[in-house]
């Protein structure tokens, strides 16, 4: 009961969140309702018992995607978040069709295993789980997503640092 | 041109980095908890660096030079304690200065004695407090400022038994002092004096050696030697940039020719705000070797020769400059032959210093802007007057 | 009903300690920087008992009390420009992690027995929900910041997020140190593990080469978490008058205030946990409520320290605090978890020269390393000398 | 000095080198050049046209008195010291006209004179040219008139307010109290 | 950019060492150095008054006997207005940097003290929101009938009346000032005693009848002065 009410919240918290996120013309409002939706959608993984995941969710999402979007909105002139300019709404119709594709797409695993099975194993919570199965089976992958992460932060250290300008020469216009 | 390069202003903005980001305005003061006044700084920012700045003046303007060229000479003696207020005694001075080349006046001993003791107390007061209001600025939390200020009260409780009170002091005359000093002050005095030095061994200890002030002025606002001969700038700023120049030394007014002091100056040509910084700490040692001899030769007499209270000059100009703990501080009066100053100019050193602000701040941080204010060591009273 | 029920017992005495331990710590660090400023702090306020003179003051104990009062009383000023909405929310978004992440410190009081389940959840995995949580608070300051519609707010926003997530990489990395060591992301596991050992310290992992080393990353780091100084440069009161809370009054700076003093007491509270052996202390035997006692005076004694520092230090700049967080702090711990690695399986060994000879090694290593960084980093400067003219 | 620049006068009462006009940058660098490197205050002088009375003794041996008038002008006062010598001062003025004052900018040689000249064009009027940043700075930029010249009257103050003490200061304004 | 060594640790000791020593120390402190003050040093609530309801203060005399801060006027012994010194000359007016000097002159003499009759002050105003306390006034005066006061607590409701002070609030005896500043006050009496005496030394000669009322004058001048007299305020 105190499950569903819960869920029930959540989900309206979250799909609140998102559709402020995409109408909002306040750069920074939209980051901020996307936020909420991130944070709405850790509460329902909390629900499932997946508090690592939960965990993750607001770490990497709040506390990493959405702050850099904040980071580059700050970089851009618009600082005070205003933008007046009309959202272009000529594609819309296209818009939609893909989101309506995206949720069937989304939506056909449970409808594959329609009717649900009778008993749901009840999930325990699980991290010690989790971290053997990525130390054990999943290492070689885990090595090359970090390999990969880490060429991309040196790639990304050496994009931002630019050109070096030699002693006296006229940095480009 | 010789200095072409040292002296000529860039009015242009110093290059920004590649990425096309918007420039911050920030409108630094007049209400500002560092600008030491109403002070503003339009300042420019990139990011967080400063790409322009342009000093704005005039907050604290009263035309203190025409309110004195309407009263007669000595009226303008007490507001000449309102130009810095800090240093009054030293205000007077100059002003006593340079009104004493107008009238032939014979200043008794005694009074060259307490003069020099009272600049030298005025420079202890001024230079330990910068210092605090300087770490105050880099964002210690008053702590050094608190300990300076325990060390300025005993000092102003000396001025003010001297002179009736603690700031406003008005206490020198054309010819020499307003009154003696009373019974026992000297006495007491010497204890503020002799206990002075623990004092600045425990204040030195605090500061001089702390990491994160060698960091954050080491290299920060600096100022080369030509650039702060060409554009004027006088006292520990000056001598921080490497030049030796003090006033006390090559002009030798008062008595300052019958102590033994001398003058510490920075030997490379850096300038930055560690050195202007470390100069002043320097100098306040000095002065206090000149305070102890001046104690010890001090004899009893009479203080005030014999000025008449209204006088009227012969035409004539006079130029007198003292040593002023913030630099040179001059006083430029023209006589017409009535009781009051043709023309009454005040050359204040804190102004002058000001010039070279928008040299030193640019490129550098916005947190270094305040700092670099701060060494710069200015007192509105005095730059606006 | 009874979820509910629980969930009271177990966060209504938080509500209740940390706030009324929050006014103490005001009192606590205007008196202790008073004093360490040489002036006497507040010490009148109290009950007046004659009508001409005299009160009951205790050392002005009542001064948080008049505070919050006139706090509560003071004018809500609102800029014209700003954005109503996030100027209210962010106080409250302050607030709201520094008091949830409370509930993942490993206190245990009397009456939360019964709690078990509830707290086995909550503490499974509490670290990485604590620093996961802790984050959220760097989105409270950048909105106070940019809702205010000041640009000293707004360069004091920034200021903090750059701040806050620079800093956040070595406070989890040294946290890893000790998850490593003890194998565990509960809180409560972390601070069992711990306990014991020669003169209850024994077994803290402060007592540590790799223990010290993320002990004092951890605490520099968390320093700049909460925005104490020495990195208090998002409220820079020199540079940026008051950062991102520059237009903020009355019950809302209040509201900030207090998340603030509840972070400080959430991270030590971890520092505790993670370092100082959470809740051990004599005495526990007799008494196991005491561990509360124990966890509490330890986290004074973080908050003592970091009052000290305020007390003494100037402010960083900008470019330095990052400099430092990226350039000493991070390789600093990185290294650190690879000393605590090797150090695992040395002592797994069981042998006590193999011990004492790793204990050695990384104890050197450790500081080759930071003092070879600090070379690094060192700004090139000549060294001054100067003269006196005669 | 008189001699590489002949057109200049000594002023014996003054104690100063009066610059010739349109040539002070030329002095002024020849000085720099002969290490006046310091260039200390900067200041404006208005003197207003008066009539002073002289006793003269006239051709026939007879003192009378003559009245004489003296022409306005407008001095800019430049004290000029050298750090190398650790001499001075050296007074050098620039003599110019009151109602269209304009005068060499010794800016571009001595840095120290910028913020005082922009403050004598703010406060005297007088027009520096060469000066790089010529613009008002003790008083806002949409202040009218110059206060220090000495013909300066105040407006109308829109500020004030009835103190006890306007009796004080009408006694003054109407001349009754004179210094 | 280094923090490590010993410069931060040195400067820990040493706000440690205050930190402590503030506890023990008294001559740490900020604000107690008020030992020198004649007489007991601090008063006795310091910071709490007022001591009894409604006090207004008018009268916190002292606060040291060095300080100045406004100007009043002095009369010798008896009533105020017939023996005050001041003879409406004008002078301190004229010399005021500020100008909140205010004098109207008498239209009537007055004799006071057994001296000859001379011009009062039928209205003597001091603006003291203008005034700067810079004693130039007390300077310029030729027969010591202003001097300074140290009286603080001004405080009113009233901007413009409470803090323009008339002759009559103006008015104190000269008891009252060897009480506010003991050394002063006694040295200008001595020195007015011996001006006088000069001056009646001078008359003697073309007046030797006079000479024996002067010198009591002379006597009975110093002794009045160094009598301690209430404040008749």
């Amino acid at each position: 009961m105190t499950e569903q009410i819960a869920f029930w919240i959540l989900s309206a918290v979250a799909v609140l969140g998102a559709l402020v996120a995409v109408r909002k013309r306040n750069l920074v409002h939209g980051v901020f309702a996307l936020m909420l939706f991130f944070a709405a959608l850790s509460g329902l993984f909390l629900l499932l018992l997946a508090e690592f995941i939960a965990a993750v969710q607001i770490l990497v999402y709040i506390g990493a995607v959405g702050i850099l979007l904040l980071f580059a909105i700050m970089l851009t002139e618009r600082v005070t978040g205003d933008d007046d300019r009309r959202i272009t709404s000529r594609g819309w119709f296209c818009g939609v069709v893909v989101a309506v594709a995206v949720f069937f797409v989304l939506l056909l695993p449970p409808i594959q295993q329609w009717p649900a099975p009778e008993t749901v194993p009840t999930p325990e919570p699980s991290v010690e789980k989790l971290g053997q199965r990525l130390m054990n089976p999943y290492v070689v992958t885990l090595e090359v997503l970090a390999l990969l992460l880490t060429a991309a932060l040196i790639g990304a250290v050496t994009a931002a640092q630019g050109k070096r300008l030699a002693k006296g020469e006229e940095p480009p216009e | 041109m010789s200095n072409a390069t040292a002296t000529a202003p860039n009015y242009e903005l110093i290059q920004r980095d590649g990425l096309d980001t918007g420039l911050l305005e920030i409108s630094m003061g007049p209400h500002h908890p560092s600008t030491h006044g109403v002070f503003r700084m339009d300042v420019k920012l990139d990011g967080e660096t400063v790409v322009d700045l342009q000093p704005v003046f005039g907050y604290l303007h009263r035309n203190h030079e025409k309110l004195a060229e309407n009263m007669s000479y000595l009226s303008s003696m007490p507001f000449t304690d309102r130009l810095d207020y800090f240093n009054s005694m030293t205000n007077n001075w100059a002003y006593a200065l340079a009104a004493e080349q107008l009238i032939e006046i014979e200043i008794p001993e005694r009074a060259e004695y307490l003069r020099v003791i009272m600049s030298e107390l005025t420079r202890l007061v001024n230079h330990v407090s910068l210092v605090g209001f300087f770490v105050n600025d880099l964002g210690a939390l008053g702590t050094p400022l608190l300990y300076a200020f325990r060390e300025r009260e005993k000092i102003l409780d000396l001025f003010e038994q001297a002179s009736g009170a603690r700031m406003m002091c008005n206490y020198f005359r054309f010819g020499g002092l307003r009154n003696d000093v009373p019974e026992g002050w000297l006495d007491r005095a010497r204890e503020v004096v002799d206990r002075f030095p623990k004092f600045l061994d425990e204040y030195e200890k605090l500061l001089c050696e702390n990491e994160i002030i060698l960091s954050r002025t080491q290299g920060v606002g600096n100022l080369s030697k030509e650039l702060a001969i060409s554009a004027g700038i006088t006292g520990p700023m000056l001598r921080a940039s490497g030049e030796s120049y003090d006033i006390r030394k090559v002009d030798r007014y008062g008595i300052y020719d019958r102590f033994q002091f001398r003058v510490p100056y920075s030997e490379g040509d850096v300038g930055d705000c560690y050195d202007r910084f470390m100069v002043r700490m320097l100098e306040m040692r000095e002065s206090i070797g000149i305070l102890k001899q001046a104690l010890d030769g001090i004899e009893d007499g009479p203080v005030l020769g014999n000025a008449p209270k209204v006088f009227k000059p012969k035409p004539a100009e006079a130029y007198g400059r003292i040593e002023a703990p913030k630099g040179e501080l001059g006083f430029y009066l023209i006589a017409d032959g009535t009781p009051k100053p043709y023309r009454f100019r005040v050359r204040p050193p804190s102004f002058i210093n000001l010039t070279v602000l928008r040299d030193m701040c640019l490129g550098q941080k916005v947190a270094d802007a305040v700092i670099i204010l701060g060494s710069i060591d200015i007192v509105l009273g005095e730059v606006d007057r | 009903m009874s979820l509910v029920l629980d969930i009271l017992i177990a966060t209504v005495p938080l509500l209740v300690i940390f706030p009324t331990l929050f006014a103490f710590t005001t009192w606590l660090e205007r008196k202790a920087l008073a004093r360490i400023q040489n002036r006497v702090g507040p010490d009148k306020v109290g009950v007046p008992l004659t009508r001409y003179g005299g009160r009951f003051s205790l050392f002005g104990l009542g001064q948080p009390m008049a505070d919050g009062i006139k706090m509560l009383f003071k004018e809500n000023i609102v800029p014209r420009d700003a954005d109503r909405l996030f100027h209210l929310l962010a106080p409250i978004l302050a607030l709201i992690p520094a008091m949830l992440v409370l509930c993942f410190l490993p206190l245990e009081f009397p009456w939360t027995d019964s709690l078990k389940p509830v707290q086995a959840f909550l503490l499974d995995g509490a670290v990485i929900f604590f620093f996961a949580i802790t984050g959220l608070n760097t989105l409270a300051v950048f909105m106070a910041g940019w809702a205010s519609r000041n640009k000293y707010s707004l360069l004091g926003g920034m200021r903090a997020i750059a701040q806050m997530v620079s800093y956040e990489i070595p406070l989890v990395l040294s946290a890893v140190v000790v998850v490593m060591m003890v194998g565990d992301l509960n809180a409560k596991e972390i601070a069992d593990f711990q306990t014991g050992g020669k003169w209850i310290v024994g077994n803290w992992f402060l007592f540590t080469p790799w223990g010290l080393a993320a002990f004092v990353i951890f605490f520099i780091a968390s320093l700049a978490e909460t925005n104490r100084s020495p990195f208090d440069l998002p409220e820079a009161e020199s540079e940026l008058v008051a950062g991102y809370f520059t237009e903020y009054s009355g019950f809302k700076f209040a509201l900030f205030f207090l998340g603030e003093y509840i972070a400080m007491f959430a991270i030590s509270g971890l520092a505790v946990t993670l370092f100082l052996g959470g809740g051990a202390g004599p005495g526990l035997d007799a008494a196991p409520w005491l561990s509360v006692v124990w966890f509490i005076a330890k986290i004074f004694v973080l908050i003592g320290v970091m009052i000290w520092l305020r007390g003494t230090l100037p402010r960083l700049r900008v470019d330095q605090l990052m400099g430092f967080a990226w350039k000493f702090l991070l390789p600093l711990s990185i290294l650190n978890i690879l000393v605590a690695g090797f150090a695992w399986h040395a002592t797994q060994q069981d042998s006590k020269t193999i011990t004492v000879v790793t204990w050695v090694i990384s104890l050197a290593v450790l500081y080759m390393t930071a003092k070879g960084l600090n070379q690094l980093n060192r700004a090139k400067v000549r060294p001054r000398n100067y003269r006196y003219a005669e | 000095m008189l001699q590489q620049f002949p057109e200049a006068e000594w002023d014996e009462a003054a104690g100063a080198i009066i610059a010739p006009l349109g040539q002070a940058l030329a002095v002024a660098e020849w000085l720099l050049g002969q290490g006046v490197d310091y260039c200390s205050n900067v200041t404006g002088v208005d003197y207003l046209e008066r009539e002073v009375k002289e006793k003269v003794t006239g051709e026939d041996g007879k003192m009378e008195t003559v009245t004489r008038t003296i022409p306005s002008r407008m001095d800019v006062v430049y004290h000029l010291y050298s750090m190398q010598k650790q001499t001075g001062p050296l007074v050098l003025k620039q003599r110019t006209n009151r109602e269209q004052p304009q005068v060499q900018s010794l800016t571009p040689v001595w840095r120290s004179c910028e913020l005082q000249e922009r403050e004598v064009y703010d406060l005297f009027g007088v027009d520096f040219t060469g000066h790089p940043d010529q613009r008002r700075i003790l008083m806002w930029d949409e202040f009218e008139g110059h206060p220090m010249r000495k013909d300066y009257t105040e407006p109308f103050d829109y500020e004030w307010e009835p103190t006890p003490h306007n009796e004080i200061l009408d006694k003054h304004h109407r001349g009754k109290v004179i210094v | 950019m280094s923090l490590l060594g010993g410069g931060i640790l040195k400067g820990m000791a040493v706000t440690l060492r205050n930190f402590v020593g503030s506890y023990f120390d008294r001559d740490r402190l900020t604000t107690n150095d008020y030992a020198w003050r004649a007489g007991d040093s601090l008063p006795q609530h310091a910071g709490e008054y007022p001591k009894e309801e409604g006090e207004q203060l008018r009268d916190t005399t002292t606060v040291n006997n060095y300080s100045r801060n406004f100007p009043m006027l002095l009369h010798d012994e008896g009533e105020p207005m017939d023996s005050i010194r001041c003879v409406a000359c004008q002078i301190c007016e004229r010399e005021c940097p500020p100008q909140c000097i205010y004098i109207e002159k008498s239209e009537d003499k007055k004799e006071r003290g057994g001296n000859k009759a001379q011009f009062y002050p039928a209205k003597f105003d001091i603006d003291v929101s203008v005034c700067m306390s810079c004693q130039i006034c007390v300077e310029v005066c030729p027969f010591d009938a202003i001097v300074m006061n140290s009286q603080f607590e001004l405080s009113t409701p009233d901007r413009f009346g409470g803090l323009l002070l008339r002759r009559d609030d103006l008015l104190k005896s000269n008891g009252y000032y060897h009480k506010i500043h003991p050394e002063e006050a006694a040295a200008r009496d001595q020195r007015m005693a011996e001006e006088k005496a000069a001056k009646e030394a001078k008359k003697k000669a073309a007046a030797e009848a006079a000479k024996k009322k002067a010198e009591e004058n002379a006597k009975a001048e110093a002794e009045a002065g160094n009598e301690k007299q209430e404040d008749p305020q």
